[in-house]
């Protein structure tokens, strides 16, 4: 079976950001996301998910290298100084390239 | 003595402070704050069922105004005395307009316990004076000007999980009466004290973890953080005076003008003003106002609300 | 007037359709879930106790029936009415032939509340009914093919949490009686109606998301979501009547074969038949027959019941 | 008749090893165990508040020492009889040493249904009880080498969920007295049977997983694991003769002897003893020695108890 | 200290698939897996976790690029069809190449 | 955007670990970690996270190839023998290599 590369772009931010990111991701072009509770620690300190206020959100989206980029691009211009986030990109190989 | 829901809270933060393995998983401190919150609406809209609220109106119209001046009178203190940023200033007079429930319900439970009646009406002031705080932050921090969008902004401020179930609450109380919600009781009423007690429970977890951004930010937010609500809790008095409220009502309103926001509110500025740093208003709002309301605060409001009326 | 946990269904599903924050954390769904299959059973079991296993046996013999006749006969009016194809007709059918516990429960609320009685064995019947469905789905789907395996169905059906407690409550409380489950009625039964409330405040938010699937699916799944369970509710009401069952318990059974399943029924038909599409069961099952049989449905089938009992 | 909670258990198990698909969620595991903590706090604290505390100084020692004792007497016929590994006999000591608080509130809810009354500061006993077999343990598998780091097991041992929660509720209970702790009890006492039985349904779906642990590792533990308890209940009933115990507090501490700890000892051997494997301790104490407890020591504790007194 | 290349192979799918993908899994060869509860978005629409219905698990398997190949292979066949699912295989290296 | 080469370390263990595991991230020189409550299966047999004892935890570092190094030998010299845990490496593309 024939496999494709793509990028897969995780991010790390505050729970209280789910929906406006999930709106930036369905408007960037990419075909879907995964997301998952986390709790965590960085720049703006520990997060230990105890209340909505200090949890954190795990999101992974699937792409192409160039939705990838620009996505990642946006996300940091928008979000990186008042929001604690991270993100980073890895490649993957996926079996169907036309469901992402 | 001291009521014993507010050792749950001295448990917490000792718990905290001592760096115990103690964390309760955030399911079960949702699971506690909807049961609250249903259980405070379900409470006043029963009683909002025995009265017209058109004789409301002045009391309604008065929370809300006095939401409006706490945080406009906050805005400059924290600006020019506390030299925050504009963003931060502005935030934080939002959390200091609006109220916090959790205040509001160890307030309901002292009462309770020293039967002292109030109006029982309270949760649907509660729930107005959640919001005209955050109208005042949001325009406090960024004018007036086109670009906020507040189609998103009411949508977060009335469909947040807080005003949702308090509204619920209340309407459901109010629509099925006395009677029809009678079989709700053992879970909304009988239980309200224990729920109360592992809220804070949680609640001092939460505050010990506060205590660190207190550590940074120093003791201008200490100052205000315990000025602030004594100062409200004056204007609450006063505001409870005209409106004629009984003893208990003076001190429901005292505590809910002393109170700072902890759910609606950091929501509502994480997403509309997101420049202003979340680790200071809760340094100030759960790291000291918290506390200091539930600890010490209302008692000094009933004292002076005794002393007002009396 | 309005029961008020239909109300907390209704506050679900208008905070769900104007896309509020409010969302309750699955560990809270499962853990109503798990009271209320056990307080059901319980209850059940501690009548089960009072009478001899063999009296019920034509009840229980009629139940079954029923379940695989529902099925049956939803089967062909999918596969032609609804031009559907054969596994999302088979799975339909079997989600309408087997029966809802929260339905149920609402059921037991609504008489309570009118004081009309209902043999109390009535939980054992809901959990008989639950199967044969899920088997004449499968068949359908399927045909009798030897791939079918037969062993991880069986498996599926009655291993699954939804009979497990049900049943584990029935027994306990045969096992241990009316004196002996007493010290466990401030949980099971004091809490019922108020656990029952939060249940339907998800199955409101439920609810209004498998909205968008009736959207995708058109106007034959909402016209078959309310004909079917009418329709049903006849047969019910008939094999009630046959039975020789009173009021209350007429209206029971006539509700039970009008609800459609959500727990059991999904999770067997997911893993047994999954080439069916789970979007059209459940915006049938969930997005028009829960609301109808609970907003409106109960009250025909006691006004069906009362004129056949009449 | 055995007790409904007890057949919680049994469902548990049961449903464990037959594969269902019923899982409870970790947070409704933690939710229920807190409440269970803070329940048997709160009931001893009460009663500590009508006793001076130096009058329980002698049974304060005494199962101080029966800790020491128990864990003492169990590491030589772990090492001889079962030719286990240092750390490993080591660790099993210390589980039995120790008490297990659900085996405890199983205890309470058996004597209560029978009316035997027993002295109420128990709890006491079962936090000082705690701990002692944990030193004990760590001493013994490691000696007392200069590399332990007791700053961090005395945190790990203090801090722990158990201890806090049970030493929280008993200063609560104590700070607060009957009567300020009134409007908690339809949580903390009303619900206790309720909330245990839906513990035990979780401690049954635990246990059945455990027994893969033990078809590894064969008769020994399964020996250990009956013969320990006994042995043990014995020692408990010699202390509790000794302090003048009554009927009931006898039987309690027979049963907190005989009971192996699942909470606060596994989380500190795993950090403080990490090369002792685990899946040993927990198969002896979760698969073998609670169930034998609850389904079969305690009665006879009672009349073994009954005996020596009578 | 020696690092050694291996595959991971991450699925994304429905909650009821787990025991059934458990199987799949352990009679693929591979030595574990480790499951996080998810939700997300993809082709079947919003999953957003409210209930069992719509829960998604992720689930990660370490392997040799032999049993991550064909393990997805298998998965893809039996469950693409009928079941929300992605699968997706990233290179990663390890320490002790013998347990996976 | 430029991006930057960075390594992902991953971590599977006992959630008993967490703190301890915390305390080493932080020493290593890591600016920060993620984690999220997980499940699984690996040589220590199944940990289904039903209770405290068998839960486990899944942490995420990002941080430069040294320090991965470093830390993934460290915690399999101090913790492989006696803990339930897995270790693997993958590389990621980062946007801001100062935050990590
Ligand atoms: N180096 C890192 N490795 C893994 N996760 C990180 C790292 N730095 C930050 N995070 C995660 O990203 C969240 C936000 O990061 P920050 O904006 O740096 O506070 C933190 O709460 C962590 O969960
Ligand atoms: N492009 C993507 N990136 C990340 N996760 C995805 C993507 N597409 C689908 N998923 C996840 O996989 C699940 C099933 O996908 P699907 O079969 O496309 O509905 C979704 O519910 C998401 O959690
Ligand atoms: N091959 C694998 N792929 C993914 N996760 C694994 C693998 N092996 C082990 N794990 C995870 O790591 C944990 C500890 O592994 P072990 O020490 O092998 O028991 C397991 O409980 C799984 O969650
Ligand atoms: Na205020
Ligand atoms: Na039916
Ligand atoms: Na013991």
């Amino acid at each position: 079976m024939n496999s494709y590369p793509k990028k897969l772009l995780t991010i790390v931010t505050e729970a209280a950001l789910e929906s406006t990111l999930i709106r930036e991701i369905d408007r960037s072009g990419a075909h879907g996301y995964t997301v998952t509770d986390a709790r965590g620690k960085g720049d703006h300190g520990v997060r230990d998910a105890g209340w909505p206020a200090s949890a954190n959100i795990r999101v992974e989206v699937v792409c192409d290298a160039e939705t990838a980029r620009s996505l990642a691009a946006l996300l940091h211009d928008r979000y990186y100084q008042d929001y604690a986030m991270i993100l980073f990109i890895a490649d993957v190989e996926v079996l169907r390239p036309e469901k992402f | 003595m001291m009521d014993p829901v507010i050792l749950f809270f001295v448990l917490g933060i000792t718990a905290g402070l001592l760096r115990s393995e103690l964390r309760l998983p955030a399911a079960v401190y949702e699971f506690v704050t909807i049961v609250l919150l249903l259980a405070i609406g379900l409470k006043g809209g029963i009683e909002l069922a025995k009265q017209p609220l058109g004789q409301l109106l002045p009391q309604m119209v008065a929370v809300v105004a006095l939401g409006f001046v706490l945080a406009l009178l906050a805005f400059p203190i924290l600006r020019k005395l506390g030299r925050l940023q504009r963003a931060d200033a502005a935030s934080i007079a939002a959390h200091y307009g609006s109220v916090s429930v959790g205040t509001y319900a160890v307030a309901v439970a002292y009462l309770g316990s020293r039967q002292v009646s109030f109006e029982e009406h309270m949760p649907l002031l509660l729930v107005l004076m959640e919001v005209p705080a955050i109208i005042v932050g949001i325009i406090l921090a960024r004018g007036v000007s086109r670009s906020t969008r507040w189609g998103s902004v009411v949508h977060e401020v009335f469909l947040g999980k807080g005003i949702v179930l308090l509204l619920g609450g209340l309407f459901i109380g109010w629509a099925a009466g006395p009677v029809g919600v009678e079989p709700l009781e053992p879970l909304f009423m009988d239980l309200f004290k224990g729920i109360l007690a592992l809220f804070l429970l949680e609640m001092g977890l939460i505050t010990a973890a506060q205590l660190t951004g207190l550590r940074r930010y120093g003791v201008f937010l200490v100052g205000f953080g315990i000025a602030m609500p004594l100062f409200s809790s004056v204007l609450g008095i006063a505001t409870a005076w005209m409106l004629g409220l009984s003893l208990g009502g003076t001190v429901i309103l005292a505590t809910l003008a002393a109170s700072a926001s902890y759910i609606a509110v950091p929501a509502a500025m994480r997403i509309s003003v997101p420049e202003a740093n979340p680790t200071l208003s809760l340094a100030a709002a759960l790291g000291v106002t918290f506390p200091f309301n539930v600890l010490i605060g209302i008692p000094i409001y009933h004292a002076m609300a005794a002393w007002a009326l009396g």
